[in-house]
């Protein structure tokens, strides 16, 4: 039988500046099935093959920064092709924008600091190393997670800042902080940080509380 | 139906996405362009006087472009197009040797030479952008006679210097100078033909 | 006695279409001294007088906006007479790009909100009155800075939004708020705004705290 039809899984862009395609491949059976990358470029009629199908692993396509354009869309299909004939994925149409998922936040440093008897959080971090050189040209926006261990997570939108200073503290919990970001118009989250843990100290005042 | 990244039927990109990057790219070719004079005037233009010096001695000072708000309003958006790709065009042999020669200043720091580079990447980056944007807003064919060709490369590999310094002065103290007016025009366009002139 | 040599204080543009210089005028002694401020623009040889010494007050040029160029280097000298002779500046240099200071944000109104227990700022301003960002002309980046009352400022740089949202406020406390703004890439901050005050309603989960 000819192969079935492959399909484009996604597009990513670290930086945007280059980006990646990944194909899921078609079931081969018996037979042994290539795959070509084809795109073109929104306006032009010429086609052409994936330039790097090495650089980012099997099943996939790197498009270096000569080959990488944000000024138009892409028209991205993969072709099977084994003995018996081949097949051609859907359309998958990529803007180079919209696809920038950047690496997490970087040097996440949490710091306890105590005023009138209350206990509150400062959370500080950098943008990942590749967007923090170019300041102004990936602009990025960062959200924050935090939760006493076994609880539901608190998710606050932080906005441009690179601190945040987390009040109302349940004394003597273990906290869970994590810090994900994301390109201010378009693109995806990045994943989430590592987990960082802080206890918060038991109140010694809650006696007066009482 | 294909989906389009942006919802867009047709799959294409709309003027008001290519203007929006074109601004946020001038934006930050401006920035790296304002911050890389900065940096070079702090460490070997003190006390040089050599602003008095740079007056009227950048190579696009030949291009009449708008120099208030009443002159930027008062252009055909067409024109002010093709003089921003005529000063960008200006600004593709220069940016090529600045970031070679940049590399033989003394002590030159590394944010100087990665700022050149990374401006003359970008700028390439911009002008495939503007040539993109001319061709959806003219009407005609895209005009390729706006250039004004550059003759630096000499003086910055002079023996001498201080004449060597002065002549990397004046060429970043002018792509400071271009680089804001591609910046500013740019704003002014896409306030008008997006914006309708509510931004 | 001649007269000291005057001094070129500072110039200023308050809305990147007109500037005015001022100068520091040289000491009289007993002879009346007036000044002429004389100003020259880069590529042209030709020397011009103040167009209008009277619009900015004393010791002052105002340039309106048929004398103001961007991205052009004005050569500006005063020169002090009185009978006994005359005394001429140093030269300042200045191009309008560079010394644009605008005035404070306008309209700033704060309001409160909750959500999940939790309060909220959300604040939101205009641009002065005299600039003109609408045309693209000038655009203007903000900062916010805010505190409870008595404690250290945190000041936020918010881009070129006119609304900003203050979240992890501690309740029960008065908050004061203060914006101003500048051009972006070059120029000055406005002065701070007027101070704008807030009271964060205490929060009513402090018994689940106990």
């Amino acid at each position: 039988l000819p192969p079935e039809k492959p399909r484009i899984i996604k597009c990513r862009s670290p930086e945007k500046e280059t980006f990646t395609c990944w194909w899921k491949p078609a079931l081969d059976g018996e037979l042994s099935t290539n795959h070509t990358l084809l795109y073109s470029k929104e306006g032009e009629e010429k086609v052409y093959e994936c330039p790097d199908y090495k650089t980012s692993g099997p099943n996939s396509c790197y498009f270096d920064k000569k080959h990488t354009s944000f000024w138009t869309i892409y028209n991205i299909t993969v072709r099977a092709t084994n003995e018996m004939g081949s097949n051609v994925s859907d359309p998958h149409y990529v803007d180079v924008t919209y696809i920038v998922q950047p690496d997490p936040p970087v040097n996440i440093t949490l710091e306890l600091k105590k005023s009138e008897r209350k206990t509150y959080l400062v959370v500080t971090w950098s943008p990942p190393p590749l967007a923090d050189v170019r300041s102004g040209w990936l602009t990025l926006e960062y959200e924050l997670r935090l939760k006493p261990e076994g609880e539901e997570w608190d998710t606050v939108f932080v906005g441009q800042q690179t601190q945040y200073t987390a009040r109302s503290l349940i004394p003597g919990k273990k906290y869970i902080v994590q810090m994900h970001c994301k390109p201010d118009h378009h693109g995806l989250w990045s994943e989430w940080s590592p987990e960082m843990y802080t206890e918060i100290p038991p109140d010694f005042g809650v006696k007066d509380m009482v | 139906l294909p989906i389009c990244p942006n919802g867009s039927v047709n799959c294409q990109l709309s003027l008001e996405e290519l203007f929006d990057r074109a601004v946020k790219l001038s934006h930050y070719i401006h920035f790296l362009s304002s911050e890389m004079f900065n940096e070079f005037d702090e460490r070997y233009a003190q006390g040089r006087g050599f602003i008095a010096k740079a007056v009227n001695s950048c190579h696009t000072a030949s291009l009449t472009t708008p120099e208030d708000k009443e002159q930027a309003q008062q252009i055909h958006h067409e024109d002010l197009l093709n003089l921003i790709l005529g000063v960008l065009r200006s600004w593709n042999d220069p940016l090529i040797h600045l970031a070679s020669e940049v590399q033989t200043i003394k002590e030159a720091p590394e944010t100087i030479l990665w700022k050149a580079v990374e401006i003359e990447e970008q700028n390439k980056r911009l002008l495939e952008g503007m040539e993109k944007i001319v061709g959806r807003v003219h009407s005609g064919e895209v005009e390729n006679d706006i250039y004004t060709p550059w003759d630096g490369l000499p003086s910055l590999q002079l023996a001498d210097e201080d004449s060597r310094l002065f002549a990397f002065y004046n060429l970043l103290h002018c792509l400071r100078r271009d680089s804001h007016k591609i910046d500013n025009y740019l704003k002014v366009l896409k306030c008008r033909l997006i914006h309708d002139n509510n931004c």
